[in-house]
Order: C-alpha cells, then sequence, then structure tokens
C-alpha cells in the first residue's frame, strides 16, 4: 500500500527539542555535587515535566518518537555518547553510566516476561548475578573469549532458568510467584554456603579485555587521559542498542502479538491455536538470557561479585522499575533506570532511605497510575506506518 | 541416631514449625476472604516484635519490673498495635485494587513490606543492629540425656496449639467466624445475606496480623534477639508454607509450616551435605512440590468460566 | 526519629565546625580524605567507634595552626558487606579529590577492597581488618595497615586453651574469609599444640537458627567451642548454646572484642574468651592523651577496641600529605618509607607488604560484664572457673 | 459422510450435575443451525467441550471426518472450528487489528527467524493480513476499518462483538460456533448483527454455522434448522416453527416438568 504511505507523519523536531533538552539536563545533574544546587535541579525537573504537561507539549513529543523512532533512536545514542565524552575523565559518572545501561538491559529483559508474556519472575537479581558469576569463574580460571564469556553467561541464566520451567507453566497467579521467589532465596543461600563460589565473600572478577586491549586500564586520546570506564560504556551501549532492536523487533511481530495474547487470556488464545507452552517458554528463556548477558557483562565492569548483590531485594528493584517505567514500553524503561539508579547517587542525604523510597514510589504509582509513568502505546508493527 | 538427640532436633523443628505456622495462617486467612497475597506480612511481625520491645523498655523505664505484667503488656500492645496496623493496610492498600490484576496487589505489599522494614532499619533507634530481646518466660531446663527440654518452650509450643485451636473454633462456632467463611466462599452471596462485607475483611485483616504480632513476639523470645530483616524471610517461608498447604485451607497452612520446618531440619541434619545447604535443600522441594501439585498439596478448587 | 534528628544535629554541628574553619584559615586550601567502615549492621559500634577515632584526628589536625592544608573527611559505610564494601571503595577511590583513605574493620570487606584501590592507585591503611591475605596476599604498593594480623592471636588462643587442659574443640566460622582464616589458623597452632578439633562448622552471616549445628556440637560434647566471626553471630550462638544446655568455654577472637557482644548476651556472656593484637588501649603509650581527647569530644559511642589504630592510621595519612602535599603517588611513595614512625600505638614500620609489625597480643576474658585482660582476671587468678576446667 | 460435526452419545459432568448427558447433535455442510434451550441445558459446555476446553466423559465427536474428542483447542481450531464466546474475549488493550490477528495465528509464520530477521518478508505478510483484516471488518462496519489501530477498550458492545466475528472469520474456518452474539445487545443492534451475520454467509456460502441464541427472533430470521436442548439432552430438533411449536420444548422453556 505505497500511497497510503504519502500521508503526512509526525514531525521530527518535538522529538529532537526534547533529546536535546534532556542530554543537557542530565549533564548538568551528573555535573554537580553541592546538594542544594542538585535537589533545585531534581525540582526544575519535576515542574518542567508538569508544566510541559498541561501545556500539552508531551504529547507532540510522544508522537514524534512514535512515529520517527529509526531516527531518533540515532539522535538518542549520539546524546548518551556527549554525556559520555563530556565526563569522559571522570571515573565514577560514567561508571554510572555504565551501570545505568546494563540494568536497562537487564530490565529489558524482564519486560519480555513480564510485561509481553505475564511470565512473573521474581528472581531477575538472581538471573543477573548468574550472568555475573559466570564472568567471576570463566575469567579467573579460564580462557574463554571475554566476548564469548558475555554469551555463555546468558546461556547459562538462560539454562538454570529453564530448570523452573515446569512449575513456572503448571502453575498460575500467586503460586507462580511462589516458585521464582522461592528461586531467587534458593539462589543467594545457595551461593553464600557454596566454597567454590566464594561463599559470602564474593568473588574477584577480572577486567574485560578483547584482542589484548585491556579495558581497566586508563588511555589516552591525544594527550587527553580517557576514564578506562569508557571502554565499558561502549561495550554496554553496543549491547543495550542490540537488546533495544531484539526487543522492538519481538514486539513489533507476531510473536510480540502472541505474547500479548497468552498474557491477556489463555483459554481464548488456546482457542485460536497459540501453543500457551511455546510461548511462555520463548518469553522465559530468551528474557533470562538477556538478563544473564547483562549480568556478565556487569560483573566484569563491577570487578567482583558476592551473593548479597543478587537477592530478593534486587529483584523487586529490577520490578520497580519495570513498573516505574510502564510496562510493556522500552523508552519508559530508560527512563525510569535513570532515576532508580542515580537519584539516591546524586542526593547524598536519600542514599540510605532510597529502599525506602523506591517502595514509596512503586506504591504510588500502583494506586494512581498503575500504567506508569510512559504507559505502552499500542503496537504500530512499522513505526510510522499509516493507513 | 541417639534417641534424646533425636527428640532435640524433633522439638527444634516443632519450634520452627510453630512460628512458621502462625505465619502461614496469617497468608492463608486474607487469601481466603479477599483471594489475595499480603506479602507485608512477614514485615508486619518485624513490627510487631519491634512494638513489644519498645513497650518492655518503655515500662522498665518507668520502673515496672514484674515479668508477667511486662509480657502481658507487651503481648497486648503488640497485637492492638498490628490489628489496627492490618486493618489500615487492608483498608487504604488492598481493597482499593481490588479491581485491579492480582499481581498489583501483591506488588504493593511486597513494596508495603519493604517500607514497613525500612522504617524499622531507619526510624527506630539503632534499628539497623540486631536487639537483644528479654527472656521473660521461665528457663527452667530438663536434661534427659541429650535431650534439654526447656520449659520456655514448652509454654511457647502450647501457647501455639491454643491460638490455633481458638482460631479454629472462632472460624467454626461463632457468628463472626460463619461470617468470614461466608465471605471466604462467596462474596455476592455473603453480601446478599446482609454480612458487612468490608468489615469481615478488616476484621480478618485485623485477626491475621495479630497473629503475627503473637509469632513476632514468640520469635524474639525464643531467639532472644529480633532484628529488621527478621520478617522477610519469615514471610517468606510463611508464604511458601501457605501455598505448598494449598490456600485458603487452614489445615493446609499448618501441614505447609511444619512440613517446612521438618525439610529444614532434615536438610541439616538427615542429609549428606553441610547443614548450611538446609534453606536451599528445603526451596528446592517447594518447587519441585509446585510442580507436581500447581495448586498445594490440599487442592483448591480453581474453576473457571468460559 | 531520633536517628534523623541525630544525623540533623550531627550536620549542622559539623557545617557550623566548617564554617568557623573557613572563617578562620581562608588561606589553607582544602584535602579530602577518606575513611570506610561499618556504620551501620551488627558491628556498627566498632565502625562508628573508628569513624570518630579517624574524625579527631582530622579535627586536631585542623585546630593546629601549623598545618599546611584544611582537611576534610569523606566517610563512607562499607556495612561489612563484601558487596556494599566494593562500591563504596570503588566511588572513594573513583574520586580523585580524595588523596588516601583508613578502610575497613571487617577482614571479608578489606580483602574485597585492596584491588580497587590498586585498580585507582589510591593509597588507604588499613585501621582494623586482621586477616594476612589483607596486605600479603599481592603487593600492592596503594595498601598498608597499622593493626596486626590474626595469626599471632590464634596461637595465643591456642596456647592459653591447651594451658588450661582443654583438649576437644569444636570449630564454628562465618563463611567469609575472615572466619575461614581464623579457622585455619586456628587448627594448625591448636593441632601443633596437640588439642584436637572435633567438628567444623561453616555459617552464613546473617543465619538466624544454629540450633542444628549446636545440636550436632552437643553430641561431640567438645569442652570448647571456637568460633571466628564477628558479633552479632556470637551473640546469637552464645545464647543458643545456653538454650540447648551446652556448657563448653565460648572461646573467641578479636571480632568480638566489643561492648555490643556484652549488652547482647549479659550475663551470659561471663567466661567468654577472646584475644586481640596489640596493646589494650589504655595501656598504649599515647593511650591515655587518645582517650582524654576522644572523651573530650562526647562521642555518644566508645572508640571500641580499634578506635587507637584508626586514629593512628588517619594520623599517619595527614603526615604523609602535610610533608609531600596532596598527591596521591607522592603519599604513597611516603609511606613506604615510614620506618620506626611513633604513633599513638608505638612504633610503627610497615614492611615491604605495607604491614605494620605487631607482636604483643592482648587476652581477654568476660568478667563481671566487661572485657578484662586475662592476666589481672580473677579466672587466671584461679578464684573463678571457666566451665569444664580442671 | 455427509455431516461437518457429529456428536454421538456425548457426554459430560461437572461433580454431580450432567451437563451433556448422551448427546447425538448432527450438523450437515453450508447450513446455519440453531442451538437452543433454556439456562443450563449445556449449550455452551456443548461448544466448549467440540473446542476441547472441557474433555468429554463419554461418547465422541468427528469433524470433518476426523474424531476429535480428545483433541486440544488448537488442534480444535486447525482443523477448522472458529469460536465466539458468551461473555465477549477480546483482549481489551490490543488494537482491533491486533485482535483479529490473533484469530489468524494459523495462517501466519511464527518462526522466530522470519519475525526477528527478516523483516521486508515479514512487512510484506503483515501488509497482506492487513488488506484482508480491513475489507473483512469493512463487511461490518467501514468506521472501524478507519479505526484499526486503537484499542478495542473504548468501542462499544456490538463492535466488540463484530470484531470477535471477525477474529473467528479471518482465517476462513469451516465452521463457526457463535455463542450468544446478542448477549447483552439492545433490540437493534441485536437486528444489526443478524443483518451482519447474513452478509458473512452471503461472502462466504460454504461456511457452516451453529448459533447458541436466546433472541428467538434471530433464531427464526437466520437458522436453517434448530436443535433443542435441555438438561443436556437433545428434546427436539427441525426447523424452527416446527420446534417452537413443539409441547416438550415449550414445557423445558416454562420449566413444567
Amino acid at each position: 500500500m505505497s500511497e497510503v504511505r504519502q500521508k503526512p507523519r509526525a514531525p521530527l523536531l518535538p522529538g529532537v527539542v526534547a533529546l536535546a533538552l534532556s542530554t543537557v539536563y542530565l549533564i548538568a545533574l551528573l555535573a554537580v555535587e553541592k546538594q542544594p544546587l542538585v535537589i533545585g535541579l531534581l525540582a526544575l525537573a519535576v515542574v518542567a515535566v508538569l508544566a510541559a504537561h498541561y501545556m500539552d507539549w508531551l504529547n507532540p513529543v510522544a508522537r514524534s518518537f512514535a512515529e520517527r523512532e529509526g531516527t531518533l533512536s540515532v539522535y538518542a545514542i549520539l546524546a548518551a555518547c556527549v554525556v559520555a565524552a563530556f565526563f569522559h575523565d571522570n571515573h565514577f559518572v560514567l561508571l554510572l553510566f555504565v551501570t545505568v545501561l546494563l540494568y536497562t538491559v537487564a530490565t529489558l529483559g524482564l519486560n519480555i516476561e513480564f510485561g509481553y508474556a505475564g511470565v512473573l519472575n521474581f528472581a531477575g537479581a538472581s538471573f543477573f548475578g548468574i550472568g555475573a558469576y559466570t564472568s567471576a569463574v570463566l575469567n579467573t580460571y579460564t580462557a574463554v573469549p571475554h566476548l564469548l564469556v558475555l554469551l555463555i553467561g546468558g546461556m547459562l541464566a538462560a539454562l538454570i532458568g529453564s530448570l523452573l520451567l515446569l512449575p513456572v507453566l503448571r502453575t498460575r497467579g500467586h503460586y507462580a510467584a511462589l516458585v521464582t521467589i522461592a528461586f531467587a532465596l534458593l539462589l543467594k543461600t545457595f551461593l553464600e554456603v557454596n566454597d567454590v563460589l566464594g561463599g559470602p565473600q564474593g568473588m574477584q572478577v577480572k577486567g574485560m579485555s578483547i584482542l589484548g586491549w585491556s579495558f581497566n586500564d586508563n588511555f589516552e586520546v591525544g594527550k587527553i587521559e580517557m576514564s578506562f570506564y569508557l571502554n565499558y560504556f561502549v561495550v554496554s551501549m553496543l549491547l543495550l542498542c542490540g537488546t533495544f532492536v531484539l526487543v522492538r523487533r519481538l514486539e513489533r511481530s507476531w510473536i510480540g502479538l502472541n505474547l500479548d495474547a497468552v498474557r491477556l487470556d489463555e483459554t481464548a488464545a488456546s482457542c485460536f491455536g497459540l501453543d500457551i507452552a511455546r510461548w511462555k517458554i520463548t518469553a522465559f528463556v530468551l528474557g533470562n538470557f538477556v538478563i544473564g548477558v547483562a549480568g556478565a557483562l556487569f560483573g566484569m565492569v563491577g570487578g567482583f561479585v558476592a551473593p548479597n548483590n543478587y537477592t530478593f531485594a534486587d529483584s523487586l528493584i529490577m520490578v520497580s522499575i519495570l513498573l516505574l517505567g510502564g510496562i510493556g514500553n522500552p523508552w519508559g524503561l530508560v527512563v525510569a533506570t535513570f532515576i532508580v539508579v542515580v537519584l539516591p547517587e546524586k542526593l547524598q542525604t536519600i542514599q540510605e532511605y532510597r529502599f525506602l523510597l523506591y517502595a514509596l514510589i512503586v506504591i504510588m504509582v500502583l494506586l494512581f497510575r498503575p500504567e506508569g509513568l510512559l504507559p505502552r502505546p499500542v503496537r504500530r508493527y512499522f513505526p510510522g506506518w499509516r493507513a | 541416631m541417639d534417641v534424646g538427640l533425636l527428640t532435640q532436633y524433633v522439638m527444634n523443628g516443632l519450634m520452627l514449625g510453630m512460628m512458621y505456622t502462625l505465619v502461614a495462617v496469617g497468608f492463608t486467612l486474607f487469601f481466603g476472604v479477599l483471594d489475595i497475597i499480603k506479602f507485608s506480612h512477614g514485615d508486619v511481625l518485624t513490627v510487631g516484635a519491634f512494638t513489644a520491645l519498645a513497650t518492655y523498655i518503655g515500662l522498665r523505664s518507668v520502673g515496672i519490673s514484674s515479668t508477667p505484667l511486662l509480657l502481658l503488656a507487651m503481648l497486648v500492645v503488640a497485637i492492638l498495635a498490628m490489628a489496627a496496623l492490618g486493618m489500615l493496610i487492608a483498608r487504604y492498600l488492598v481493597m482499593p485494587l481490588r479491581s485491579a490484576p492480582p499481581l498489583n496487589t501483591l506488588l504493593i505489599t511486597l513494596m508495603l513490606g519493604t517500607v514497613l522494614r525500612e522504617m524499622v532499619r531507619l526510624f527506630y533507634p539503632q534499628g539497623a543492629n540486631p536487639k537483644p530481646f528479654p527472656a521473660l518466660l521461665p528457663t527452667g531446663s530438663i536434661n534427659l540425656g541429650q535431650f534439654n527440654l526447656r520449659l520456655d518452650n514448652v509454654i511457647m509450643l502450647a501457647a501455639g496449639v491454643t491460638i490455633i485451636i481458638g482460631l479454629r473454633l472462632l472460624l467454626d462456632r461463632t457468628k463472626l467466624g460463619l461470617a468470614i467463611r461466608a465471605v471466604a466462599q462467596d462474596e455476592e452471596t455473603a453480601r446478599t445475606m446482609g454480612i458487612n462485607f468490608t468489615a469481615i475483611v478488616l476484621i480478618t485483616f485485623a485477626i491475621g496480623s495479630a497473629l503475627a504480632a503473637v509469632a513476632g513476639v514468640m520469635n524474639g523470645l525464643y531467639y532472644n534477639e529480633i532484628n529488621f530483616g527478621m520478617g522477610l524471610l519469615l514471610g517468606v517461608i510463611g508464604f511458601s508454607a501457605a501455598i505448598i498447604g494449598g490456600l485458603g485451607s487452614i489445615y493446609g497452612a499448618i501441614l505447609g509450616g511444619f512440613l517446612f520446618a521438618a525439610l529444614q531440619t532434615i536438610g541439616a541434619v538427615a542429609l549428606p551435605f553441610a547443614s548450611a545447604y538446609k534453606d536451599v535443600f528445603a526451596f528446592t522441594v517447594v518447587i519441585a512440590l509446585m510442580a507436581w501439585r500447581p495448586t498445594g498439596l490440599i487442592q483448591e478448587k480453581i474453576s473457571e468460566r468460559v | 526519629m531520633s536517628r534523623i534528628v541525630r544525623q540533623l544535629s550531627r550536620f549542622f554541628a559539623s557545617a557550623l565546625f566548617v564554617g568557623a574553619l573557613v572563617a578562620t584559615a581562608q588561606a589553607k586550601d582544602r584535602v579530602k580524605v577518606g575513611f570506610i567502615g561499618p556504620l551501620t549492621g551488627g558491628v556498627s559500634v566498632n565502625g562508628i567507634g573508628g569513624r570518630n577515632s579517624a574524625e579527631l584526628a582530622v579535627k586536631l589536625r585542623n585546630a593546629d595552626a601549623k598545618a599546611k592544608y584544611e582537611y576534610e573527611l569523606v566517610v563512607l559505610d562499607d556495612e561489612c558487606k563484601p558487596n556494599v564494601a566494593v562500591q563504596v571503595a570503588t566511588k572513594m577511590a573513583a574520586d580523585k579529590e580524595i588523596i588516601a583513605g583508613a578502610t575497613h574493620y571487617c577482614s571479608a570487606t578489606a580483602i574485597a577492597t585492596v584491588d580497587v584501590y590498586h585498580k585507582f592507585g589510591f593509597p588507604i591503611i588499613v585501621w582494623g581488618a586482621v586477616l594476612p591475605d589483607i596486605t600479603y596476599r599481592s603487593k600492592y604498593a596503594e595498601v598498608h595497615r597499622v593493626n596486626g594480623t590474626m595469626i599471632d592471636q590464634n596461637d595465643a588462643n591456642a596456647e592459653l586453651i591447651s594451658k588450661l587442659g582443654f583438649k576437644n574443640v569444636a570449630v564454628i566460622h562465618d563463611t567469609t574469609d575472615y572466619g575461614k582464616g581464623h579457622n585455619a589458623y586456628f587448627s594448625k597452632s591448636l593441632a601443633k599444640l596437640g588439642g584436637k578439633i572435633v567438628g567444623t562448622f561453616g555459617v552464613t552471616a546473617d543465619q538466624q537458627d544454629f540450633t542444628a549445628e549446636l545440636t550436632q556440637i552437643k553430641a561431640l560434647n567438645p569442652e570448647v567451642i571456637y568460633f571466628g566471626g564477628l558479633t552479632p553471630i556470637g551473640v546469637r550462638i552464645r545464647s543458643q548454646m545456653d538454650k540447648l544446655g551446652i556448657k563448653a568455654v565460648f572461646d573467641g577472637t578479636s571480632g568480638i572484642v566489643s561492648d555490643a557482644f556484652i549488652q547482647g548476651l549479659g550475663p551470659l556472656a561471663e567466661g567468654a574468651l577472646a584475644f586481640r593484637e596489640g596493646a589494650s588501649t589504655e595501656k598504649l603509650p599515647g593511650g591515655k592523651f587518645f582517650l582524654e581527647n576522644y572523651a573530650a569530644q562526647k562521642y555518644d559511642n566508645p572508640p571500641e577496641a580499634y578506635g587507637a589504630f584508626s586514629y593512628a592510621a588517619m594520623d599517619l595519612i595527614l603526615d604523609s600529605i602535610e610533608k609531600v602535599g596532596p598527591d596521591r603517588k607522592k603519599v604513597i611513595e611516603e609511606l613506604a618509607n615510614v620506618k620506626d614512625r611513633d604513633s599513638i600505638i608505638g612504633k610503627v614500620t610497615f614492611d615491604d607488604h605495607g604491614q605494620n609489625t605487631v607482636a604483643l597480643i592482648t587476652k581477654y576474658v568476660v568478667q563481671d560484664g566487661k572485657f578484662v585482660e586475662w592476666d589481672d582476671s580473677e579466672y587466671a587468678a584461679g578464684k573463678r572457673k571457666l566451665p569444664g576446667q580442671k | 459422510m455427509t455431516c461437518l460435526l457429529e456428536a454421538r452419545g456425548l457426554t459430560r459432568r461437572f461433580g454431580g450435575v450432567v451437563a451433556l448427558d448422551n448427546l447425538d447433535l448432527a450438523v450437515v455442510p453450508n447450513e446455519i443451525m440453531g442451538l437452543i434451550g433454556p439456562n443450563g441445558s449445556g449449550k455452551t459446555t456443548f461448544f466448549n467441550v467440540v473446542t476441547g476446553i472441557y474433555g468429554a466423559h463419554g461418547g465422541s465427536v468427528t469433524f470433518d471426518g476426523a474424531d476429535i474428542t480428545r483433541a486440544s483447542s488448537r488442534a480444535v481450531y486447525h482443523a477448522g472450528v472458529s469460536r465466539t464466546f458468551q461473555r465477549s474475549r477480546l483482549s481489551l488493550p490490543l488494537s482491533i487489528f491486533d485482535n483479529i490477528m490473533i484469530g489468524n495465528h494459523k495462517r501466519l509464520n511464527q518462526g522466530l527467524w522470519f519475525n526477528l530477521v527478516r523483516r521486508g518478508e515479514f512487512e510484506r505478510e503483515f501488509e497482506d493480513n492487513y488488506a484482508a483484516a480491513r475489507t473483512l471488518i469493512e463487511v461490518f462496519e467501514p468506521r472501524l476499518a478507519e479505526r484499526m489501530f486503537e484499542p478495542v477498550a473504548g468501542l462499544p458492545m456490538i463492535d466488540r462483538r463484530r470484531i470477535e466475528i471477525c477474529r473467528a472469520l479471518i482465517s476462513q474456518p469451516k465452521l463457526l460456533l457463535l455463542d450468544e452474539p446478542s448477549a447483552g445487545m439492545t433490540h437493534d443492534e441485536t437486528k444489526e448483527l443478524m443483518d451482519d451475520i447474513l452478509q458473512v454467509r452471503e461472502l462466504n456460502r460454504s461456511l457452516t454455522i451453529v448459533i447458541v441464541e436466546h433472541e428467538m427472533g434471530l433464531i427464526e430470521r437466520i437458522t436453517d434448522r434448530c436443535v433443542v436442548l435441555n438438561f443436556g439432552r437433545k428434546i427436539a430438533e427441525g426447523p424452527y416453527r416446527q420446534v417452537a411449536v413443539d409441547r416438550q420444548v415449550q414445557e423445558a422453556y416454562l420449566g413444567v416438568e
């Protein structure tokens, strides 16, 4: 239907402006140290968003993101690189940034299970941990190329996850919730008591290195000293882009449709020939794989793994990110992850109150905006495709 | 194995089982009336224990030192406070979400649990540290070979049994119990029978949370130490117990509670690997049970109208 | 709420304090130094004691008109958890403004973070952790330690209990490197003296119920239960021993030398043994000076066993910065040639691994709700007897 | 063999209640058969047993010559049976197009590789199916064809019904089971719906329809033949006019025993 494509598409400008503004804002927020300034900036953000909401400036933005996603994604990547370049020698900010990227990847994986297929998974952090421990063990005891280690991490997460398939497929609702919750506790205790994996002490993880390029050494471009975290930023960015495309294509295909159908009404779905088990398995395995890969890379970034990093509470934080951003909406996840990871780091005063804060936020979201900050729009198989 | 030693293990198992059961019964009550999981239950237990401790310290500071009086006061205050808390939770967090998907209720109560836990950690003086809990029960003990029978454990077991029997009687013999069971059976019919649905739900939550308070105090008396994190694991275990027993059935909860304790004890002593693996073992069995009996040992009927 | 209130008041206090200094000493440049210790969790009293002591060192230095720089102390909490420790250590080391730090009470956290400090070239002095590997596993120029290692204290421990005629010992250790280390060194030295380990049990740091392990131990009926771990589990195990009617000596390590242990157990603490490297603070060369100044600050928390070491570590860092200026590389070089340096804990000498050599070990026994030095105790005098002592 | 769908001695119990009692029922190709009877007479249960949602406790069901008694819902659908549900079972958050496509499952390429990587081919398949769905829904309500990518949650009951029927028709089944299409609709809406169904029939003469309905006007106008159930048994069979005057049937509706 080529003729229908001629119809005018939503303008690019609003999206670009929004991106530019948020980039500048992000740089400012990450740069300032003085608490009053930080608080001021945060207040500013809230006010700005509310204002935009009432001036009805948000819908144009949403529309141009919906229809010009391809172009805007490229701009978004550029924006991220600008931020990274700005902080090229600031270890801590870059570490924070990388953390955001990898958590986004992980929650994208969780989103496939939770958001699309409706397969409950309260053990997100556990699968993240399986990935991290994989890289810890392989980097310590073997010479497996590190890019391969990432893959293996993902596969192990998927594999161990599939041990749960039988109960996950057979149970429903609360019963299904228990399966993953029990697994989360089981895995953490196992890691704690298992000496080979370092017990509660945890393990060191050797930094990444590809073709002799060691990621843990600072390097220089011209005369400018660069933080070694830039290496990780690049890889994490690539990983995020890959996952983002994967999740997008998944959603915008018959498979995405099947997953939704399974989530919304199993009986009806099976009356139209859907193989419930097949799609649940697809989602669960694929999701855990993605989470595992992110975990493997995060293990190398952090340089250390311990059971206490992968507790039930951490899994809950992942779920919170999902709900906060808006289940099923990748862009929402990016925003939510930034809020959840960066806010407590910048706002020293709330550092130790952060769990309390997250919990309260999620409760508020569930009570007053169950669809999250950026609700998932209805499926468009091809952005900008009009009829 | 030496008989005395065996009895010792059984005794340890019974004590754990009793505490798990009290928690599990709460879960199963809530599920009965509202078909929801109130995950904050375990942390209500924590708050209950800390309330009791605060009461104790308060009373001691004003010079009251009679042990039975202190114990009574602690129980009363904790029970009343938790009952109230339970009602509040039901009224403002659970009831509003009735139309929403059950997942949301699960999540909101999970998060509420975190809120309670963090509140204790942050706002109770030095709440992050484990707190010594007074031993208020007579600690006399008889040594039978390897078996050391402690009076306080016996008292606690007896108390637990009485509470559960009492609850059973309340549900079976009283008008209130009838109303609760009616609501659990079918909300609509209950309404048409002229039962005040909201009131019944609130009362049920009060009862369940009161049980949590008792379990909390019992936990403190048993370990002589409480900490802000104690509720999380107890909650999950109680939840597991209720689930493997079969949600909505009191007997299921009891069965599940003691089963879980048994699993832990067996995992600790009877199995070849190190005792530290006992929870790994217990939870593995739980998952296996879910695969075998997806709706619990005492089956709960699932009927779906098409 | 009192916690918040206290934090607020502390915040304002320090604000005023800094304000005053800025007013007086505009000329001096500000230099950031760091402290890491467990400020929350079961061993927080030790962490806070250490924090206060380091803070004291900084305050005294800032009050000193001859000091070249204006020092600001950045305090982070490792919660005695390896994973948290690595996070905060990364945070501190990654901040180029912070020149050096006095870090870690828990061995589990110290051993986990040494690589981080090395990665970022951040000079630190360990003030409390006793695991030998922290300094000896790898030769990092960044890592130093003012307190001794656990080796000597375990020799002393084994020696004492065999002297008391105890043969059969059951070992419980937390499965962190700290507990494992203690288990290894103690078992070795006990074997030398002909004692017998009847059973070894590893437990996890947040375990609540030990009845299963203890019932097994009961069946082995040892005369002594050696515990390699920190106060919180120590308290639980000791009280559950009593529940199961186990009458054995509770033989602890430096990890339980803290008032929290006694508060947690009350009368049950009586007769528990513990060991610590270095003289008890009162008997240290600068002990009096330290305790007086500490008292003058009116902290609501005692310096605890390792406060003096924390003070000494921070003082050493400040000395070095005064000497070579706020530059990490130079500070590392400076610390490398610390030799017979006088400090409140006596002469400090860093060997090529940055380890200070502390020979002296203090033996403690809990008597009437206090950690009393063994040799001064009624147990040594024979007035009282440990359970099962001949 | 002339029957498209044939049930022999079909029996299904729920606890003590016998919902289908040894029921014999035959549907011949290209007819519109009305399945009527008082509430709880087993009409919907019959649909659920045929479509494999419930298993049968006795007897057999054959469709198009093949035995589907034990077949799963999926298998029955793939064999060419589509249905609508008494209480509308659309996926409300999804768009009209998505809901229709769920019904088209067996004609869509479900391969991971095809869906994720070969986007070019996927786009072509998508466009073809979009065209098909659009033409189908235009038969019912051109308005809806303009709103293909809006969530169905906002639509009135009658439109949802239409979409449900489209979802059932898009895969071009041999047999269509309509379970009380008029439920929850006004009289006029029911009329409209009737026309819709007849139109469908015009479109595809080879389609066979079994319709469960309480709205007798609708039954009278569109069915060639009726089967009356009571307590899971067949009590009458024949053209509507004939069964309508049948004494047993009237008793059944009046509840006389």
